[in-house]
């Protein structure tokens, strides 16, 4: 058992930490949830994949690195350190690319992941339909067989970056009148610029359209567009699923980063002892969930399944996220209801957290099913 | 003791109940927040008619005397439709207007729905709903001061009804020497009234949202941890009531921080629970509920931080 | 509305606080979950009874002043405030003698009501079984018809006082085979000493014997002790469970006298900032449960029913009484962990409270399903 | 970087568990909260030869040398079994003997099992199981004393089989100038994952008891609020564990200082869920659970309170 870092790795740190130091914008880019940031983020992508560090871990064919699981935790520290840009690519990189080194096939791979390393192609994800929410198994939207591809009609929501991305992916019903809802399902890829696409943007609490309504009218997908088998949908997303529940969502990096802004700014303010409590609690969970995923990974190196335990990773990073950006607002006083200030943004975002990615009722059922086997009730 | 609403309290609550329902308060929190106060404006004099900010003014200056009890009446329905503009700056500045000179001038207007007052705290740059208000009142070292008006541009709070704008400095030295204290007390009496009633007004949207959604075939109301996150939301609630009303009898400074402190976070907690079991339909600004949501946060931090709420009521007892 | 009290009621409270200052004993009694302890609380009802204080809201015919909820209030305010005992006799009088004045008759009163009034019949309450708890209509001790009266047979536990007390009062299986579990039941009294009952005490977290295991062997009860009609006994006890759980059982005096003494801890400690926002929680909270309970008290006079309101009651001051004895406790430092403090005793009895007079997971339900008016789930 | 325990270190704790699972703990802390300390004083044989408290002293003194994870790991599992005694205050007398002829006078016997040893903290007037102990020292101003002896009576603790004792005045000055922040930090370190340990047995037991209690014809662990409290224990200890064993690693007193508040308060927290969920079984001294459930709360105050733990991390990034 041991925290120490190779001196390789230790070269690896400073190799970004000194790229960090030199690229990141001394300014910050306008929210990327605007026009205007979404394009200043997608050149930020760019400037990244041309030194290869948006996508570190990725095999270099990709545009990666192939550094492995330790060193992009490292390179994560140092990117939030630096205080870089959020990755507008995320969706993309976190979500869709795991599911194509699974279930991809190489053509696929070659095709899809260099564009998304780059910024070139920014991916929106279409999970949920309005009665299909924690219950995703239910949904509705078809995918009917054409000629050479498919037709997809009906509708999806809360896909967060739609309104300016380039393309989405999603699960599709592509047989009807199955034994369970989660059979014949299809995962497809889509252009949200395709023939009977309609993108309606919805402004998140704040007013920024942060995601969109995707509504579909016989949008044709060619079969190269479709990932593993068709009707084997559920299952290729749910390894996409565990993923977004594990590791990779929410990098310790972030929380170390701003944990260490919050103790700034309490010191800034006097170092109120009112609230000193909940700064130290701010900086011990960071360092917790950097050790939890310290430990995590090592597992994962070791071949184990990382599973349910990822859902108590979702469970913690978004509550502490609500409650150290909550902290942060009162140690501004009577600023910290200013909807411009730094804290602002993140606090509405983090407020998002126990909702998306599998609810917190959702990820505490599984954690008291599948983690302490208690016995599955009606909810 | 006789601690619950007589008949006459109950009608006035009912009539603005009506008034406000017919309102149709949504739309105008929304143009309101894009800085067109038509529909803001109507209502306030709708509200002024009613007899609300008549119920911080003396008899003898057109109001119905100091009525703190039917102003928590109103202003807990005023939270639970999530009325926009300076409505408790408004309260304040007519316990600032004691001096009789400053009384006459200033409170038949204000009584009469005419004058729409803003007022920046002495902790505070910011006035709500400069961009609006008539009357611009600012809390300096010096005294009470009437500011030339608004600068420009405001900032945008976290809630989009509450537009904080920077007061121009300078302007009449109304009084050297305002009820500072009285002032903060009605102010933070009409926050804790109104966010009582944001928090109510949350909790009733919220039960009614998991009545009807449904997934996994059942209500998603029927779930254990639903049903006991609301039962929580409904006794933090409960308790804060009482206080609300029992400070509006005593008007006793650590009575009236008891209840604000206790309300904002009653109706804060509310906010949450209602964003999380709305999922995110919730989170949206198209939902009605975000007028209500974003309203619990900044009234939280108004006039006065629960932390300093706390230091108010602990140093009352020293 | 008014908060203001009569001059009655303010000599009233003067006479009260006059008598309590005479009479409360300067130091502590020993802790009443002893033997020693149970007798010198005895004698204490007897010394209050003795001028009529033991039971002030009762009619006098059975020892009482008929001086109504106020000033039963009132008096309770003054109680807590002088530090005055623990009650011994507050099972008899909050859950026994309510459902006396409900559904006994006038011989039952006669012969009951004042020898519970001065302290010579405590009484303890018998509800639970082992098999019984938040299930209570699954019980399963028996009472079985005999010549004048009943047998009654079974195990019954939880139950508190009994270790010391004199009587009990509970519920029977009087029919079997019902259609629902909760008809057929019987309410009774009978003696702890009679033949047939076996008292095993059962020891407290603290050590103290607080309540005790009874085992009942064909145990000998007259007709008279049978409170309204046999088999509606579910109906009896559930008017006293809702008594329980409403305004009687923790008086608003207990609280603010717990919370000033807290505020003189928190001073009496340097006024540690760091506790500043648990103590002054703890002010507000008792002052937030005596308005509660004031506007449930003017509802009630009003002839409005309480109900289901008593449980938003039971949640809030079981866990108001946790968190302030945490933070005495915390207040108190190293010793803090003392087993023979002030806040010692307290402490560890405040720890039942989430659990008895109906779980608050229980309460929480019914909240939600009565006053929400929330779907019955299966929980 | 491989934060994990190696297959030694999981070896060491499964020879531990198999101990300490063959010695009825219960049974011992029973005997020993009555004052009955011949089952505990023969466990703690068997613990030494095990060689946990060798892992506090240095090979030179017939130690193995300081090896604080697996010092953790081993006290995981005097957690998880409630073993009695003054395991955590041995380790830390063991860390202010630096000086060598107090090493060498003291740590052989402590290695191998024949010192019990207690100490009273700078800010406690009592040692823990003083009138069991065979070493008492104190930490005066003039530093580090042997005393006398305990004196008497025992005050009790809030968990039985912690008896605190007042030393006795006076005694061997054994050094002016002891490593007392080493010790500390050492206390801190076995007291969190003393703490972890105890909370993993409390979850565990609880666990176990919800799968099988039944109510309402089901087990009560199909409720989805027993369920969600469960969930939340089991997140509170997963993130204090690796706090553990991350300070074992640094040994930094910040580091270790946040392990203990977070273990502590998560095993206070598994506590009061164990408790609620068992029902009044659960408020029984009877009822095994007790012995863990006042020991969660007796860890929590003890070698640093929460919030002086809290000093301690934020101090150190001043």
């Amino acid at each position: 058992m041991d925290l120490a870092f190779t001196q390789e790795e230790g070269a690896f740190r400073a190799e970004a930490r000194s790229w960090l130091h030199a690229h990141v914008p001394s300014t910050p880019l306008p929210s990327l949830e605007t026009e205007e940031g979404f394009a200043a983020h997608r050149a930020w992508e760019a400037e990244l994949a041309a030194d290869r560090w948006s996508v570190v871990d990725w095999p270099a064919a990709y545009g990666g690195r192939d550094c492995g699981l330790v060193r992009w935790l490292i390179f994560e520290e140092e990117y939030y350190a630096a205080a870089a840009p959020a990755r507008v690519s995320q969706n993309g990189i976190h979500l869709l690319a795991p599911t194509l080194f699974a279930h991809g096939t190489e053509e696929q791979r070659a095709r899809i992941l260099p564009p998304m390393a780059s910024g070139h192609t920014i991916w929106a994800q279409a999970w949920s339909e309005p009665a299909a929410g924690s219950d995703l198994a239910s949904l509705t939207s078809r995918a009917v067989r054409t000629d050479g591809g498919w037709l997809l009609s009906g509708q999806k929501t809360w896909s967060s970056r739609a309104p300016f991305a380039d393309r989405a992916f999603g699960l599709f019903r592509s047989e009807q009148h199955t034994a369970k809802p989660h059979q014949g399902l299809t995962y497809l890829m889509f252009d949200l610029r395709a023939p009977g696409v309609t993108v309606r943007p919805i402004a998140r609490l704040d007013g920024k359209p942060a995601f969109a309504e995707l509504f579909l009218d016989d949008v044709f997908v060619p079969d190269e567009d479709v990932i593993g088998e068709p009707g084997q949908g559920w299952h290729v997303a749910m390894s996409t699923a565990a993923n977004e529940r594990g590791l990779t969502l929410r990098s310790p990096g972030r929380f170390l980063a701003a944990a260490d802004r919050l103790h700034q700014l309490w010191r800034t303010q006097g170092s109120p002892h009112a609230m000193r409590s909940r700064v130290a609690d701010a900086v011990i969970g960071a360092r917790a969930y950097q050790l939890f995923t310290y430990a995590a990974a090592s597992r994962f190196l070791d071949g184990e399944p990382l599973g349910a335990e990822a859902s108590l990773n979702k469970v913690f990073w978004s509550e502490y996220d609500i409650a150290l950006h909550e902290t942060a607002l009162d140690l501004l006083g009577p600023e910290g209801e200013l909807a411009d200030t730094a804290w602002s943004e993140p606090y509405v975002f983090a407020l998002a957290g126990p909702i998306y990615a599998g609810t917190n009722e959702i990820q505490r059922d599984i954690i008291a099913e599948r983690l302490l086997g208690l016995p599955k009730g009606r909810r | 003791m006789r601690f619950l609403l007589d008949p006459e309290q109950h009608a006035f609550a009912a009539s603005l109940n009506g008034l406000l329902t017919a309102a149709d308060t949504p739309s105008v929190i929304r143009d309101w927040s894009r800085g067109d106060h038509s529909g803001g404006r109507a209502l306030w004099s709708r509200i002024a008619e009613a007899g609300v900010f008549a119920l911080a003014v003396p008899e003898e200056y057109d109001g119905l005397g100091a009525r703190p009890v039917e102003l928590a009446v109103a202003f807990v329905e005023l939270g639970r439709y999530a009325v926009p503009g300076p409505l408790v700056e408004t309260v304040a500045a007519a316990a600032l207007f004691t001096e009789p000179a400053l009384a006459k001038r200033f409170l038949p207007s204000l009584a009469a729905g005419g004058t729409m007052a803003t007022l920046a705290p002495m902790d505070s740059q910011y006035a709500l709903d400069g961009d609006a208000a008539t009357t611009h009142l600012s809390l300096t070292p010096d005294g009470l001061r009437l500011a030339p008006g608004p600068a420009t541009p405001a900032r945008p709070s976290l809630d989009p009804a509450r537009r904080l704008t920077p007061l121009l400095p300078g302007g009449e030295l109304l009084s050297p020497t305002p009820p500072t204290e009285q002032a903060l007390t009605w102010a933070r009496l009409a926050t804790a009234a109104q966010a009582l009633g944001v928090g109510e007004a949350l909790l009733d949207r919220t039960v009614a949202y998991v009545r009807q959604r449904t997934q996994f075939g059942v209500p998603i109301g029927s779930f254990q941890a639903v049903k006991h996150r609301l039962a929580d939301t409904k006794i933090a609630l409960e308790f804060a009531r009482p206080l609300v009303f029992g400070a509006a009898l005593t008007m006793s400074p650590a009575d009236v921080a008891a209840a604000k402190v206790t309300a904002c976070e009653a109706a804060y907690a509310a906010a949450r629970t209602a964003l999380q079991l709305h999922g995110a339909i919730g989170y949206t600004a198209e939902c009605d509920l975000s007028l209500w949501l974003t309203k619990a946060r900044a009234l939280r931090g108004a006039w006065g931080s629960p932390d300093e709420c706390r230091d108010v009521v602990l140093s009352a007892r020293a």
